[in-house]
């Protein structure tokens, strides 16, 4: 799950880092007013969840609370990257030095967390490590300790941060762990973290991705999740434990397995489709959630055929087959679908389906081909 | 003739009592698993299986017990981080976390704690091992495999059993399958159990089937091209995903240019892996 | 730094164990009060840093107020192992079933925190470990994990817990174990931790002894030092931080190092003597220093003789020599002193010495000689 | 010619510019010790000794520029937990803490740490290392001794420097003498040292003092009994101390009953050690 900027850096102010003074809005109005209240120049930030919104004029200067008004008009009309923005930050504006990139995030390989600093910040710390792989200094972390001031220190001299401010770095990155860690984060991280030109260290900007899985650890947390940030059918497969992904093909797939899934959208390519979403409906779905992945799917105006692929093994076919059969008398639909169950009561699944106008296949390979074809004969059509 | 788990596995479940649980235990005892003991809290001192299986409050008891080797865990994912840790804190020397949805620090904080002790942990969300006609512990369901000289490891599920299905539909049986499971951060990796198969007299070629997202395959290459005489075949899940999108696995998400299907495909193939496309060409690919 | 019973189960309330309620009372009158307020029985308890105060009669019941009050005033009369009850903790009287022990200890040799649990509680756990062992669990905690509810579900298992306390008890075990780590303590027990007779956990006493050498971490800790229940030479050596133990004999002894200032013990005793004191006065210890410890060896009156037994490193002879020096310019005093400086300065410190009419030894053995036969002289005389 | 330390000893001092840091790095440099670097934090850039050594702000900067070997600690108590942290973390092979008031759940963390990697700590709350002629790492005296072929090994600290001085007295020289330090917990044992020592040539007989408290000469007395050929004499402090006070040294309160100098006494006796009653005793049982 991720958390916005206004979200993240309030969370990062309890865990005591300096940020700017502002507040979120969801008018002109209020950014009007909260702008009078801290008075001088503002930033008006857009609230959306994805990255780059600098560059697409989601965060602009104002010089007064006039400006700040008519900033937030134009920006709470915008959409970024698809994504329409209802919020905005108003934060105070800073006089900037220098800016830097902290973040802890998860290290796979080594199986614990890592703290990365750089002293290119202010950019994407994936653009750093294309560019300047040298700029970036990365420190592993033991899970079961708190943040070690040497460890500061190290990391503090390897972006040659100057001495004096050292101490307030160790403060701020053992804020960050402890927010990492308490959070359940697999990331968070201060991009830029500012040096303002009076000499103070500043999270100007912040980002968190809290793990979905530990949730339930901080109900507090799932409490800042913004519904309206998830694409509606996202959320809907979400709410039935899917797991749906949108792309941009016409062939719609629903497999048990994630790995099973992405196969299959791979053989779809293979055989010269385009897969229209990721689709995995988990290990012994039951028919009423084979029911709602179907209709998902159905949704998706681009899809013209639909694959479903299922390995019986937890998963009975027929449960399957029934869940289908329900999406298919609550949604009528031409679109042409290919099956294929094998496994646990693959007979009782085929039966099943008999009765229903669908074209079967015996392997991945050949439902694949059949439902490049169905499209393929539809364009035709 | 196997790796890691064979007829003479004394297997534990934490969290038999449960509907998974229960569920998979019946099938693993009907698949001849010698299951000898049970643990849920609060519900030690039942008999489970028909009366065959003692269930006990903690891990200790039911090892002290029963002399189980090998712990299965299938408890709901709020407890699993706990499951391990007692497991681990047991001396079992195998244990395998079928569970998903563990939290990813809670599995570091296993993985820091393991450091210190010489558990072998397979998993989380993972199907599990069987070495056919023997053993099953896990999830991997017993009627698409048969024994034979082919070594299969894997990342992922589902994907796993249309790999032991085409396998036998072209008369192919394997020696041990196991799914080390799509969790970003696991206990054991691919190149653990590389190494268990090089060194497996009745393996004589393997399968690795691997994803998208960190760096798995790519040590398993590196690896492989080292160490392995034994042929060696992969299948890569994922090469249409898009970047920065989670695919169901928590592992295969591709985080900033590496981890993607078309770098790890590379990689083996340097190495020396025969790439199929689909699951059914394996088969072809090992003949 | 031993806490008080009253002490020690606040600190264990903040960490959600339940104790019975109560307050502690300086004064008879005071006991009373708070006796009317709690209604019904309660116990009256002498507060004093020893053990075994039930024996002695400084623990007792009260079926009212007035009774409080009475017991009170007896108890605050008393002395308990030398020490003056100066206070009294006023408790709800429990009705007992079951006492259990708990508690979390170091493992020196393991280096790490163990927990330890019997069914046998309510009397001292060293006399449960010699005469019944096997009624001992131990478990090894992770000093960097919190409590684990499987690790209390085997310890209550293991003691006999009836399972339907198994949840409230691990909330009061992971209590303790973070009472223990967040104190940095060297023992956090409950003894006897009891089953009342309508079926709920209590903890009925408890004990907790802080590490000296981490209370720098924990201010708020330090305060809860009782300056009244150490030997006044005890806190005054720790002042000037001089570790010194009284003891039962005649020679007083002056060391540097605490190895050595044992080792000077055994050999008195070896040659027939009997040491009054273990004092080291540490490391590179200058002449104010000096003389405090030969101050606070001067005023036990059972003190015959004075052996001082310096090897310089860090320690200078010569600073040794000014230090006794300046105390025997203002406590004058007959007592026959030994010295015997060995290492840095040595030839300064011996020049020093003198002009006092100081005897000198040239070995630990030749000087523990010297000291018995001077106490042995002033006895015949 | 002798273990853990001599002439191609490379050491670096944490804590280099703190007065004991500075006053014991003269001694040890006067000595011959090869003081390569030290590590201030905020002092980094400055130089010490006569401008002969510089400082660093942290360990891996230092132990990079420099290759210090061995690391000795004279920071405050309160930053000695940190600072021992710091060096395992840089991957000291050595680290001695000569530190005295280390918090003791601080020492649990860092040996936890410590299990993880394959640092030797000595300390805290110790003497240090003398290897007489070739090197010092910490604060023994060093005209108190001379080279020989007695190894001693101690958890006391001037009572080292008694023991040395009697056997100097009686012309005896050490090959290596090392204080593990007077605390509850620490890094060395003694077993550790004592196999040191056995497999050292230049090593002919060791001397051990120990003192009440804890379990180290217990485990020592088997240790001898069981693998040590070369003879040891032993001398135990405490005799006299009543049990539950604290002399001192953090480690040298008698706990419950055990710990007792007695039942120390009594079970190396058992495992064929001499035992002297004084310092001056032990060049006499050597001879």
């Amino acid at each position: 799950m991720k958390l916005h900027e206004y979200q993240s850096k309030r969370l990062f102010a309890k865990y005591g880092i300096p940020i700017p003074r502002g507040r979120v809005a969801a008018t002109a109005s209020e950014a009007k007013l909260i702008a009078e209240e801290l008075g001088g120049r503002v930033v008006v930030k857009s609230q959306v969840l994805v990255g780059g919104r600098g560059k697409t004029g989601g965060v602009r200067l104002a010089h007064d609370a006039e400006e700040a008004e008519d900033l937030a008009t134009q920006i709470m009309g915008m959409k970024i990257k698809g994504l329409p923005v209802r919020k905005v930050l108003i934060d105070e504006a800073a006089n900037i030095r220098t800016e830097i990139y902290l973040g802890v995030a998860n290290d796979r390989r080594a199986r614990c967390p890592v703290m990365i600093a750089s002293a290119e910040g202010g950019i994407e710390i994936e653009e750093v490590a294309r560019t300047m792989p040298e700029k970036i200094i990365r420190l592993h972390l033991d899970p079961t300790q708190k943040l070690r001031r040497y460890q500061s220190f190290y990391i503090a001299q390897s972006i040659e941060l100057p001495r004096d401010l050292w101490r307030d770095f160790y403060k701020i990155a053992y804020g960050l762990y402890e927010a990492y860690l308490n959070t359940d984060a697999n990331l968070a991280e201060i991009n830029p973290l500012v040096i303002t030109d009076d000499g103070r260290l500043l999270a100007l900007d912040g980002k968190m991705v809290l793990d979905d899985n530990a949730l339930f650890l901080h109900a507090e947390l799932e409490e800042m999740r913004d519904l309206d940030e998830e694409a509606p059918e996202e959320r809907r497969a979400r709410m039935y434990g899917l797991s749906y992904v949108k792309l941009d093909g016409n062939i719609g797939c629903m497999v048990n397995g994630a790995g099973l899934a992405m196969v299959t959208m791979d053989v779809i390519k293979l055989f010269g489709g385009e897969p229209a979403n990721f689709l995995d409906i988990g290990g012994g779905a039951g028919a009423e959630k084979v029911s709602a992945a179907l209709r998902i799917i159905l949704s998706d105006p681009n899809v013209k055929a639909i694959l479903i692929n299922v390995f019986g093994g937890i998963t009975r076919c027929d449960e399957v087959a029934r869940g289908v059969l329900s999406a298919l008398e609550e949604m009528e639909s031409n679109i042409p679908m290919i099956a294929r169950l094998v496994g646990t009561n693959e007979e009782g699944g085929r039966r099943l389906l008999a009765k229903s106008n669908m074209i079967t296949a015996i392997s991945l390979a050949d439902a694949a081909q059949k439902a490049v074809a169905a499209v393929k004969k539809g364009d035709a059509e | 003739m196997s790796i890691l788990i064979d007829k003479d596995t004394r297997l534990l479940v934490q969290g038999i009592t449960g509907r998974e649980g229960l569920f998979h235990s019946n099938k693993m005892m009907n698949y001849g698993t010698k299951i000898v003991a049970g643990v849920t809290p609060m519900k030690g001192g039942d008999w489970v299986l028909n009366g065959k299986v003692p269930v006990f409050d903690t891990m200790k008891r039911a090892v002290k017990a029963t002399g189980a080797n090998c712990s299965v865990i299938f408890v709901p994912a709020r407890f699993a981080v706990d499951a391990m840790l007692e497991a681990i804190d047991a001396e079992i020397p195998l244990i395998v976390c079928i569970t998903e949805g563990v939290p990813i620090q809670g599995m570091m904080r296993v993985c820091n704690y393991m450091d210190h002790k010489t558990a072998c942990l397979i998993g989380p969300n993972c199907p599990g091992l069987i070495t056919p006609g023997e053993c099953k512990v896990g999830i991997i369901p017993g009627d698409i495999t048969e024994q034979g000289r082919v070594g299969v490891v894997s990342r992922s599920g589902t994907l796993t059993y249309e790999v032991l299905y085409a396998l036998k539909q072209h008369g192919r049986g394997v020696s041990t399958c196991v799914g080390i499971g799509g969790d970003p951060i696991n206990g054991t990796s691919f190149i653990d159990i590389l190494g268990l198969f090089e060194g497996d007299p009745n393996t004589d070629r393997v399968v690795l089937i691997g994803e998208i997202g960190g760096t798995d395959e790519e040590r398993a290459a590196e690896y492989i091209s080292d160490h392995m005489t034994k042929p060696v075949i992969a299948l890569i899940a994922g090469k249409t995903a898009p970047p920065g999108k989670r695919m169901g696995h928590a592992g295969a998400i591709i985080e900033g240019g590496s981890g993607l299907a078309a770098d790890k495909i590379r990689v083996l193939k340097n190495a020396g892996v025969a790439i199929a496309e689909y699951p059914e060409q394996i088969p072809e690919l090992i003949d």
